[in-house]
Order: C-alpha cells, then structure tokens, then sequence
C-alpha cells in the first residue's frame, strides 16, 4: 500500500512539470550520464587497451576539438566554414523535405487515390541505398550543393510523410463529424481540426527529420565533395587521424542534441493545449 | 454501414410536400457490427416536420434516437427509406442546420470563445454575429470563461459551450440531442427558456432529443414517443398548452398531467418488453 | 592579369593527398607559369567524374580504365582522350602480419584473403596474379570483404583474415594507424593494370590545348619534385590544404602522416617501362586491363593519345629537383 | 450546394472502405503509376538522350532482372542467396532495433528520468554517420553478420524509438484517470491502455523501421561483406553495369513495397478497433 | 494546478475520528489556468462521512463537485486543509474506492464485457467475479452487448457500462459522478433502485454527484448542497425518509416536499449570485 501511494504520488507530481521538460536540455541526469561515458571512455582506453586507432584518448580528441573550434572562423582549418556548410545544406534539405512530406502526407490522408497512388514508391524509394542513386542524383542535381540538398531531402522526406499521414487519419471521427455538421470544407477541417491534432505525432516525425537531414547532408559529402563536416571525417579518415573523426563525429553529436532541442522548443510552442490539457 | 442509394435524379423531382420542411417516409438503418452482426437501429421510421415546429423525441436508450438525429444532420447513410429536407434528398451535412451533440465535443486547442465561434468561421460566408457570442456566453454563464480552454471547464460547462456553438450561427432546423442532459435543474431550467424564447423570436425549426419527460412537454408542440430498438414510433402527440410557457404555469395546464402520463405509459410499456 | 581558373575533377570522396602531383602545381608555382589557376572537384567516383568531364562540368578529369573500359566496349564511350598517365602500375601488393608464417603469394593455398570489397580492384586484379602463379583464385583460397581502411588493418590482426590484398594508399592509411604489416615478395608476373590518367574532351583538345599541355607539364613537374623530395612535396600540399593534416598535429607530424598515406604512390609517378617519358601511355596497359575483364576490345585509339607527352616534358628536370631539394615551405 | 453534397457523400463512402484499403495493395492506380513511371524513364533515356551508364534502358534492366531471377534458388548467379543474406541480417536487426526502440521508448515515456538520461545521446547517435563510425563497429560486433546486424538494428531503433515514445505520451489522461482509479500498476497501465492507444504510431515507426533496417543492411554490406544484395550492387557498379545496379535498386524498391505491406497487414489486425471506430 | 503537500509524518498518526470513514477537513482546491490565473474551484469544505453512509451532493454546474470526487479519488493533490480515508490520509488512488466518472470512458479497444470486467483483472488480487459481470450486464439492460465494442453503443449505453465498471470490483466505497445523466427517466429509475439494492444488501459507503434533487433525496441519507465557485458547503440535509423507498412511496412522504423545497431554494439562491 505505502509503495502504491508513492507510485501514486509521483505520478501526481508528474504532471505540473510536464510543460517545463520539454524544452530543458541541461538536465543533471544528462550530464550524469555524460560524465559517465566519458569516464567509461577513459577507463576503455586504458583498462581495456583498446588501441587508439580504434578509440582515441580522449585528450586526443579535445586536442583535435581544441584545433578546430579555438581558430578563427574563417580558418580553413576551423569546424566553422565546413558546419557552415553543411548545415545551410541540411536546412534547405530539411525544409524542403519537411515541406514536401507535410504537403504530401496531408494529400495521402486526405485523398486515398493519392495514397494508393504514392504510397508504394515512397517506400520503394526509400528502400533505395543512397551511395547506389547517388550517379542519378548528380547527374540531376550537379556535383554542387544541389545534390547535398536533395539527399538531405530525400532523408527527411519519409518520417514526415509517414508521421503526418498516421496523424492526419488518426483524428476522432467526433471532430469530423463536428466539422461536416457545420459544412466545413475540406480544407477548413483539415486546418482546423485535423493539423492541429496530428501536431505532436508531425513534430516527432520533425525530430526525425533533422537529424536524417543533417545526416543526408553528410552521407552526400561522403559521396564526394569539396567541403563540409563529412569532408572533415574523410580527410581525417585518409590520414588514420582517429581523434580528427572522433572530434568531427562529437560535433555532430552535439548538433544532433541541439537540433532536437529546437524541435522540441517550437512543439511547446506550437502545441500548448498538449502539455496541460486534462479532460 | 451500408451506403445509402444515391441515384442520379434530380434534385427537386420529389417536390416537398406543401408545408413539410423534413419529411421521413419509411427511414431504416441497420449497422453492421465489428462481429459482422446487423443491429436495426431504426426501423421504417415516418415523420413529417413542418417550418417552425419544435420536436422533442423521447425513447429508451439505445431505441434509435440519436441515430436519427446523424440520418437528419446528413452525417451517416441511411440504409433504407427516403430523408427529404426542404424538398431535396439529404445526401449530406446542410448548411441550414445546427447540431448539438450527445457529447460536448470541444476542440482542445481552441479557447472557449473559439470553439463557440468555430461555426462563424468555417463552411462558407456567414453575417457578422456582432456580440451574438458575448451574449450566448453570458446567457450560459459562461461569461467569465470565454478564454479558458476545454480542459478548465467541469462538464457542464462543457455541454454549455456545446450549446452556445450550436446557436451561434442562429441555423434554420436546429438538431440537439440531449444537450441539457449533463446540467443542474436550474441551470437547465434556464437554457429551456432561453431556448423557449430564441425559438419564438425568429420561429426555427427545432428538433430535440431529451429524456426527460416534463422537458420534452414543456418545450414541444409535438412530442414523439420511440419504441425500443428497433427504434419505431409509437406516439406523436400534439401539446396542445398556449404559449410562452413558464414551469410555475404548466404544471397547473390540465393536458400537462395527462400527457405526461401518456408517454410515461408508453415508455413503461416499452420498458417491459425491454427487460 | 587573374590567372584562369581550371575545374579539375578527381574520383575522390574528399581531397587528400592521393592526388598530391596533379594538385601542388599551385603551391610550387607552376600552374601559374602556364597561367591558370586549379580549382580541384572532389566528385566522389571516377564515374561521376566521367560524367562530369562528358558534359563539360570540369575541363581536366581522371581518368581509369576500369571505367574507361567497359564503356568503350558497350559502345558508349563519350569522347574523352587520355593525354597523360600521371600513376603507374602496379600498386597492389599482399600484406600479413608481421611474423607471419606466410612467405610469398603461393603459400596463400587455403588462406583466407582480405580484399576492401568485391567490387574494388585489387580483387580481380590479385585474383589474376593466384591464377598466373598456378593457383585457382576460386577454390584455393577464399576471400573476405573487409572495408576501407583501419577496419581491413584490424581483420588481419585479428587473424579474421590470413592475407590482406590492398592498394598502397590502403596500406598507408593502415600504417598510419599504426598497424604493422610485412609484405610478401611480388611475384615476377604482375599485371599491369591500374594506371591513372588526364583526360580531356576533344573539344578542348582543339580550342586549349595550350591548356592541358600546360596542366600535363604542372603535373610532371610536380611528380619530378616528389620523387626527388616527398617531404617538401608534403609540405607543399600542406600549404595548400592545411585541413586535411591530422587534427592539432605540428607541421612535422602532418608531414609524417601526409607522407604515411602516400609514400606508396609517389614511386608509381614514373614509369615502369624503360626509354619512357614521363606521363606517357602504354597501350598494352589497357589490353590487360580489357582481357582481364573479359572484354573483347580491338581499338584502343578512342581512349588516348601521347600527341602531347613530348610537349609536357619539355621542360628541366635537373632544375625542378634542384628546387624540391631546397624546398623550405 | 451539389459540389458540397457531393464531397459530403464521398466523405460519407469513405468510411466503409477503410478497414479494406490498409490490406490491398495492388490498387489499380499504383499500377497506372507504374506504367507512367515506366513510360518517363523510356522517354527519358530516348529523348533526353540520359547516356545508359546513368540510367540504362529499360529492356537492359529487364534483361538483368531475369538474368538473376530465372535461375536456380542456389545459383551463385541468381539474386536469391544475396537476397535472403541481406534480408535475414536486416530481418534480426529489424527485430533488435524494434525491440530496443520499443522496450527504451516505453522506459522514456514512463520514467521522466531515463527520458532525459537517454534522449539526447539517442540523437546524437543517430546523428553519427553510419559509414564514420562503421570502423568502431566492425571492432565491436565483427567483420560478420555480426556488424550487418548491428547497423541495421541501429538505424531501425530510431524510429521506433521517438514513435513509441510520443504515443505513449499522446494518451487521453481521462483514461490514466481510469486505471489510477483501479490503483492500476504501471505495468497494467502501460499494457492495457498506453500500448493500444499507442499502437498506430507505433506501427508508424515499424514502417519505417522495416525500410531503414534493409537499408542498414546493404549499408553495411557496401562497407565490406561477402554475400547480399549491397555486394551485388558494389560488384556491377565495379565493372559499371549499370543495368545491373538497376536491377538490384528495382528488387530492394519491391522489397521495401512488401515490407511495407507486411507491417501494414500486422496493422490491421492489431489494431482492429482504429480502423472502424466510430465514437 | 498545485501540489499537495506531502510530509513524512507516519501513516496512522492522524487517527480516524470513531466511525468516520472520509474525513475531509478544510478543504481547498486552486487550479492554475492557462492564463496564469488562479481557479478556487473548492473553499475550506468540511464534511465527515460515516462508513455505510450514501451521500448525494448537488449544487450548480461548475461548482467544483468533480473536483471533490477527483480528490477523494486520489486523482488530484488538493491545495490546502486535510483529507483523510478510513484514518489515512489521501495521497493516491486507493484499492477501496471504485469511480463512476462523468463521462463513460470506455476503451475502444476491448469489448463492454471486457471494459466491465476491468476493474477484475488489474490492481492486484481479487475475488473471483462469477457471473457477477453479467448479472451488472442485464441489470443495466446491455445484456446482448457484451461482446460488442464501445463505438457500437449508444451514449447512453456506453455510461451503463460505465457504471457496470464501477460496481464489478464491488469496492467499500463507491464514488460517482453524475452516473444517471445520459439516461432515460426509466433505465435511470430503474438504476436508482438497483443502487439502492446494493447499497442495503451490503451497506457500501457511497458518494454520489447528481443534478436531480428528486434523485439525490431518494438515494441519499443525507443530500450535500453545495454553492457556486468556489464550491462551500451550504447545507447537510438529513434525509428521514425510511427504506427501502419506492419512487411512488417517497414523493408521498411528508418529508419529501419539505427537502425538495429547500434544496430547491438553496440552489435557487446560487442562482441568482450567479447570474
Ligand atoms: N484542470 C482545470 N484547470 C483549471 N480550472 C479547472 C480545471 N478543472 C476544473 N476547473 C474549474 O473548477 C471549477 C469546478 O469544476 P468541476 O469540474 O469540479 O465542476 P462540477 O461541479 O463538477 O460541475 P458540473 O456539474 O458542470 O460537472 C470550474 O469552474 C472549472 O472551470
Ligand atoms: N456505429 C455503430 N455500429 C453498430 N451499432 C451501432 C452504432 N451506433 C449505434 N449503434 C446501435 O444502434 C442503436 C441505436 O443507437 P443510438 O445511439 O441511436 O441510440 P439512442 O437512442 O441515441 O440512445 P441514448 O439515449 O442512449 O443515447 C443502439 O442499439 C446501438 O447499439
Ligand atoms: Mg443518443
Ligand atoms: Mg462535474
């Protein structure tokens, strides 16, 4: 009974802390779990003598971090011009992508010919490795950011093409009803009840899709390209500079986090009622 | 679900009967169930409504009531029959009625305020409703909450709002199924007035599900009985007590008594061969 | 006057040190004493680079036979010419761990042979040598893929792998790391496959000449400064592309590992036939390449030409590793 | 009044289709799709004169196609052993990386703490390119199936991960009220009303999960392995017959197509009441 | 939304007053909007009941009676002032209480015999139900419905079902919020006595939410009237009336008219603050 009351308890005191959870990102606990990598890292290094060409020490890669982020951020040697780079790509990638996942999914929710029609090559498509297109997608796109953009695109494309598409069908048939009472037209229900409540399930499908974004963008640069975060790690990777690609992997990490943190941030925004709401 | 038969006649090939304005002629529904079971909700149902009439539907619950109600509002297909409105086919929902739902049915991310003002909004052009809202809100109580979201409301503040939203946009045939179900007496009392009067003043037509008998006969002019499901019906019966009625008055009417005895009598019957 | 710029298109994924004698031209002076400027496309593949050279999108690609190659036999070749040969075969070698039982290329019967995957070229090409030293490629040994890089290092000291079959920019990257290798002795019959060429369109062949004779002679003579000092040569990569030095690395150690990854290669810079100019193709080459392969190819002539060999070469040799000895940076 | 009518019936008629439609997949208009698709590559490689070694005629890819389907289940020429190598090591990975998404989704939804202690590396990690950090975990699980597995576990974990994670957060409180009221144990809560309420998004994610699985397979298998569809693709790529890629792409975009329909078909029978509902 | 607040004091350190079951001593509950604002959805209630005891409360819509049930439930942590059950105080759902809540809450994935036989089947052992699942069903009148699912109901079904729920696991003491609203005046007349049946065969503590003070005074022993926001407590009416009552009896017992009149005029007075 005395465990159950607690249970109960916490429980209870989960919920006012819900609106504030979502946009905090320095909680201790993940910090705690940070120094805990780290240390695991540490002892691997040294108890387990795994050899540095597979993991680095790790003042090796502070060093290498300390290289390219203590420099000015128009050096050739800084993570500035390439993280540049590669994020401007990521971000018109993502948007379009964004876009057209949001544009699309919505089309095949509302429309089932679409859906049957566009369902099945989104999912052949991506099926598709990208390293085996890559030939169709410079011819089409060129050996420039062109291509980069469109890889970026084509990886965020999918999460929010499947999350909006389950959002947009999962709407009570209530609030459909409500809305067809009032001879709402289509397009009306969809802005008014049904985007608003797919809202938490296209902002997962958002957290998805940055990161594919930021990664499509790199995978593009692996495939060839004269600058950007995936330049970085395959110059380190030509040199056998562990701890270069290990400080370029870590600021992708980070960029990782922080992206999240920003899609999180604007959900709280968007979607107030979904923190508090109670009945 | 089966599909209702849309044939390709035109529109205006069944002329409204004179006077009639929704007219049920031999109305059947059946469900089909998630087991793959037909459940006959209604069955052969007829009914004329004329332009300005106020209707209550009393019934035994699950007799078919609210079912009805979505064939009326064009929500849901009906299986058998004809579902005339205004002399033309109801193939869907109408931009000349208003519905109530059996649930409050508010949208969470809207405040209050939006949420009664929704049908002001949406499917098409509609006059300026000045402080119409205000006033509804005001009317219900629910004036100091016209900010706050579904979710800081109590239940009946809920149903309230569901209430308002439905006469914001002051329709033609106004649809309510038991929309006073969830409120306190008074309260209640209150909103049968009110509805009372908006109904004398610009003479909608206004059908309304309710369960409570005394209800039913303080604001019809015609009180329909249903049977048990397979929902048919059993009476309809003309209440015949002048206008504007007030609670303290109708107890007194003589045909009060006598017909709250009636539909008592029929629902009890109902009751039996229910049990 | 602005020195022009010159696209010039390489089948890596990122520029690094490989291309190190056709890219350093522009730190040591020489591109600009032909008057242009590089511009150096890291494009990813030797295919796309093939695309982009057939439309133009770079004046000066590189160019392989084992793209060229089967192009050319389907009929699609798009038009490019060869004009210099600026890596010589033979950069495969076998390579186990150190004190390994394992002494030459026939003891490798019933072995397990590491390659970076099947669809690499050490493969076939090792796969040919087995067959010329009288083993079947097919059942006396068998292969694994093992990946780029350290992990191919790692598989051979796990003993996941007996031998490792592997280019020598490969096993540069593997030393780099600090993963020791013994080599096993080259066997007397190699292929001589896997050469590395300029390639132009015809177009510019007509209308610039001038032009890729003057890139030809920038990578000549920078291929002449690398074989006579590499460490200057480093250095002067370096000076062009300090990114791509280890991270937080001194100047000496960037040096030490540019050097590492390509001290392989620079010795294929000149050619392994005698009475041969710098840069200049051999046919035969390519008939290896083709019969390897399996393709039925009659005329070569649509992929090259050494019409400007003599042109690129002239220039003086002494001089150019006169200067690499006195490099400073 | 007739237009709206009209799209108020064809809203009515939409409902009774639905509980078929998740099943079916050989709709009509796919296949019309199709032909279009096929018609615009013809006309692309013989109008816009695309050279074939980019995009290869259709009756090449045909040709290919057959050469590696008309032969024998144990020919070493045929697409059949390749094709169940790539797709076990993607099938046990999917199982991994769905299990883990699904059991780590569920703790992040539950325990606030391990939502915060775990969220963040979760993006970091899946912010890492696979090909980067392929070095690292061919140490760890080996130059086998071990590695195929691993990466195919990793980028299917994702998806699962943030979908099981925010349906599980989507629940209605009226119905944890419910199972409070019952002094319901986490365990029960969770089993009987988060889990099904969850469900649609969670097969959401298994959507993505089974493509992303594949995917991670034939990554890994481009990184170095013996047998699988990506050996098939590096090998015709290494002596550029592109046909021969094509054909590959062509079985892996089919395959994606099937999976898709197995997860849609699982759908539908799990989660009967979504399709139907009604109140 | 406030936390309650929590101290370490031992468990039985506060001692039940003799024979009181639910102790509730000042009271208060404070929501905090949306907007920042605060809601006192409850004032320093005082109210003690004793175990068998069958508490009906009524007051205006709005007036924080969901809100009491919701704390005595253990579903919300209270403000301020002090809540005790069987001695102890409330800190969560309790094992003893079963809840009828205002909306029917039916999970849409299981079928009404499952959403009825819930409460048998989680939070820990229990006595093995028998038929007890399906006497609730015919009872209630859903007797064919128990393997249909939720959708398939009507909404008036559906809170029968939602009632079945409450009384599956036969709980010491019941609480219920609004049970009858949905339904018809006979299914409900007919549930009130059913109620009143089990109350007496086994002497259940209940507390019942209600807007029909008819109903309230036939069910209760004592009737809690409450005022409008922030809800007080504005009388604790006894009930004399002896059981078992019948609806035919009870409108004839003298005392009948006077608790109806007060309660009326209680409520009535509310009203007019209100407006
Ligand atoms: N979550 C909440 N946040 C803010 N205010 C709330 C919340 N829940 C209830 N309230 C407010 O508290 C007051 C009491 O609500 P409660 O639901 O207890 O009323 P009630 O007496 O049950 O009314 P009804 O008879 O209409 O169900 C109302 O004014 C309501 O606006
Ligand atoms: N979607 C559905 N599928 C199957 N059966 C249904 C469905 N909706 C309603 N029914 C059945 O149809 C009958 C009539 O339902 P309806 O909702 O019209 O009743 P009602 O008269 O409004 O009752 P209440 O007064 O309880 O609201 C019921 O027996 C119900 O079980
Ligand atoms: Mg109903
Ligand atoms: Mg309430």
């Amino acid at each position: 009974m005395t465990d159950l009351a607690n249970v109960a308890v916490s429980a209870m005191s989960q919920k006012p802390a819900s609106p504030r959870r979502r946009v905090s990102l320095g909680s201790p606990i993940a910090w705690i779990g940070l120094a805990v990598l780290i240390l695991s890292w540490i002892a691997a290094v040294n108890l387990l003598n795994i050899p540095s060409y597979i993991l680095p020490k790790p003042e090796a890669v502070v060093r290498a971090l300390w290289s390219g982020l203590a420099v000015s951020p128009a050096s050739p040697l800084g993570y500035y011009l390439p993280l540049w780079s590669t994020l401007s790509n990521a971000a018109v990638g993502c948007a379009i992508g964004v876009g057209l996942g949001l544009v699309i999914g919505s089309l095949m929710a509302e429309v089932e010919a679409i859906e049957r029609l566009v369902m099945p090559y989104a999912f052949a498509l991506q099926s598709l490795p990208k390293v085996a297109i890559a030939p169709l997608i410079v011819i089409w796109f060129g050996f420039g950011d062109g291509s980069k953009i469109a890889i970026s695109a084509l990886l965020s494309f999918f999460p929010v093409l499947i999350n909006s598409f389950t959002g947009l069908r999962a709407v009570e048939p209530e609030r459909i009803d409500l809305m067809r009472s009032l001879s709402a037209s289509r397009l009306e229900t969809y802005r008014i009840v049904k985007l608003p409540n797919a809202a938490p399930f296209i902002f997962a499908g958002l957290d998805m899709a940055v990161v594919y974004a930021l990664l499509g963008a790199i995978v593009a640069e692996f495939l060839g390209a004269q600058r950007g975060m995936g330049v970085v790690i395959t110059q380190a990777q030509a040199v056998s500079d562990v701890a270069g690609v290990f400080a370029a992997l870590i600021i992708l990490g980070v960029l990782g986090i922080v992206l999240h943190g920003i899609v999180r941030w604007c959900e709280a925004k968007v979607v107030h009622w979904g923190a508090n709401r109670k009945k | 679900m089966l599909m209702m038969d849309v044939d390709n006649a035109p529109r205006r090939a069944t002329a409204a009967p004179d006077g009639v304005l929704i007219a049920i002629d031999q109305l059947s529904k059946t469900y089909v169930s998630a087991s793959g079971a037909a459940v006959h909700a209604l069955s052969r149902i007829s009914l004329d409504i004329k332009p300005g009439e106020f209707v209550c539907v009393v019934g035994p619950s699950g007799c078919g009531k609210s079912t009805l109600l979505r064939l009326l509002a064009g929500l849901d297909g009906y299986s058998d029959g004809r579902l005339l409105l205004d002399g033309e086919k109801v193939e869907g929902p109408s931009r000349k009625v208003g519905v109530v739902f059996q649930a409050a049915n508010l949208l969470p991310w809207m405040t209050v305020r939006d949420n009664v003002g929704l049908p002001l909004r949406v499917g098409g052009k509609h006059a300026p409703a000045g402080d119409r809202i205000d006033r509804l809100l005001a009317v219900t109580g629910l004036a100091d909450f016209g900010d706050k979201y579904p979710y800081e409301l109590s239940g009946g503040m809920q149903q309230r709002a569901g209430i308002c939203r439905a006469l914001a946009r002051d329709p033609e045939i106004l649809l309510m199924d038991e929309p006073f179900g969830a409120l306190d007496a008074l309260t209640r009392e209150r909103l049968n007035l009110e509805l009372q009067r908006i109904w004398q003043e610009n003479r909608k037509t206004i059908l309304l599900i309710t369960h409570s008998i005394s209800e039913a006969i303080f604001l019809a002019d015609r009180v329909i009985v249903m049977s048990a499901r397979p929902g048919r019906i059993l009476a309809d019966l003309h209440v015949p007590i002048p206008r504007p009625r007030t609670f303290d008055d109708i107890v007194l009417h003589p045909d009060y008594a006598r017909l709250a005895k009636e539909v008592r009598g029929l629902l009890n019957a109902q009751e039996h061969g229910h049990d | 006057a602005e020195a022009r710029k010159i696209r010039f298109g390489v089948g890596l994924k990122a520029l690094n040190a490989t291309v190190i004698n056709c890219v350093i031209g522009e730190a040591l002076g020489y591109n600009a004493q032909e008057g242009f400027s590089l511009d150096v496309q890291a494009l990813g593949t030797n295919a796309n680079v093939q695309v982009a050279t057939d439309r133009g999108s770079v004046a000066i690609g590189v160019g392989v036979p084992s793209t060229a190659l089967p192009l050319l036999a389907k009929g699609e070749w798009g038009g490019a010419k060869m004009f210099y040969q600026y890596t010589y075969p033979y950069k495969w070698d076998i390579a186990v761990p150190p004190g390994s039982a394992l002494k030459s290329y026939t003891d490798l019967k019933g072995k397990k042979i590491g390659v970076s995957d099947f669809g690499a070229t050490e493969y076939p090409v090792t796969k040919n040598v087995l067959k010329a030293l009288g083993l079947d490629p097919d059942k006396d040994v068998s292969w694994v893929a093992v990946g780029n890089g350290t992990p191919a290092g790692v598989a051979l000291q796990r003993g996941v792998i007996d031998a490792l079959a592997y280019f020598d920019t490969g096993f540069g990257q593997i030393e780099a790391a600090g993963i020791e290798l013994s080599y096993l002795p080259r066997p007397t019959t190699i292929p001589m496959v896997g050469g590395q060429f300029l390639m132009a369109m015809p177009a510019t062949f007509e209308k610039d000449r001038d032009l890729l004779i003057g890139f030809g002679r920038s990578v000549c003579k920078a291929s002449q400064f690398l074989l006579a000092n590499p460490a200057a040569g480093a250095k002067a990569f370096l000076k062009l592309y300090p990114e791509t030095a280890p991270r937080g690395a001194s100047e000496d150690e960037a040096v030490k590992a540019v050097l590492q990854s390509i001290s392989r290669r620079i010795k294929l810079y000149a050619p392994p036939y005698a009475n041969t100019k710098m840069g200049a193709i051999n046919e035969q080459e390519f008939r290896t390449e083709a019969a390897m392969n399996g393709l039925d190819l009659k005329d070569y002539a649509a992929l090259y030409t050494n019409e400007l060999i003599d042109k690129i070469n002239n220039f003086d040799a002494v001089k150019v590793k006169a200067e690499a000895a006195a490099y400073k940076g």
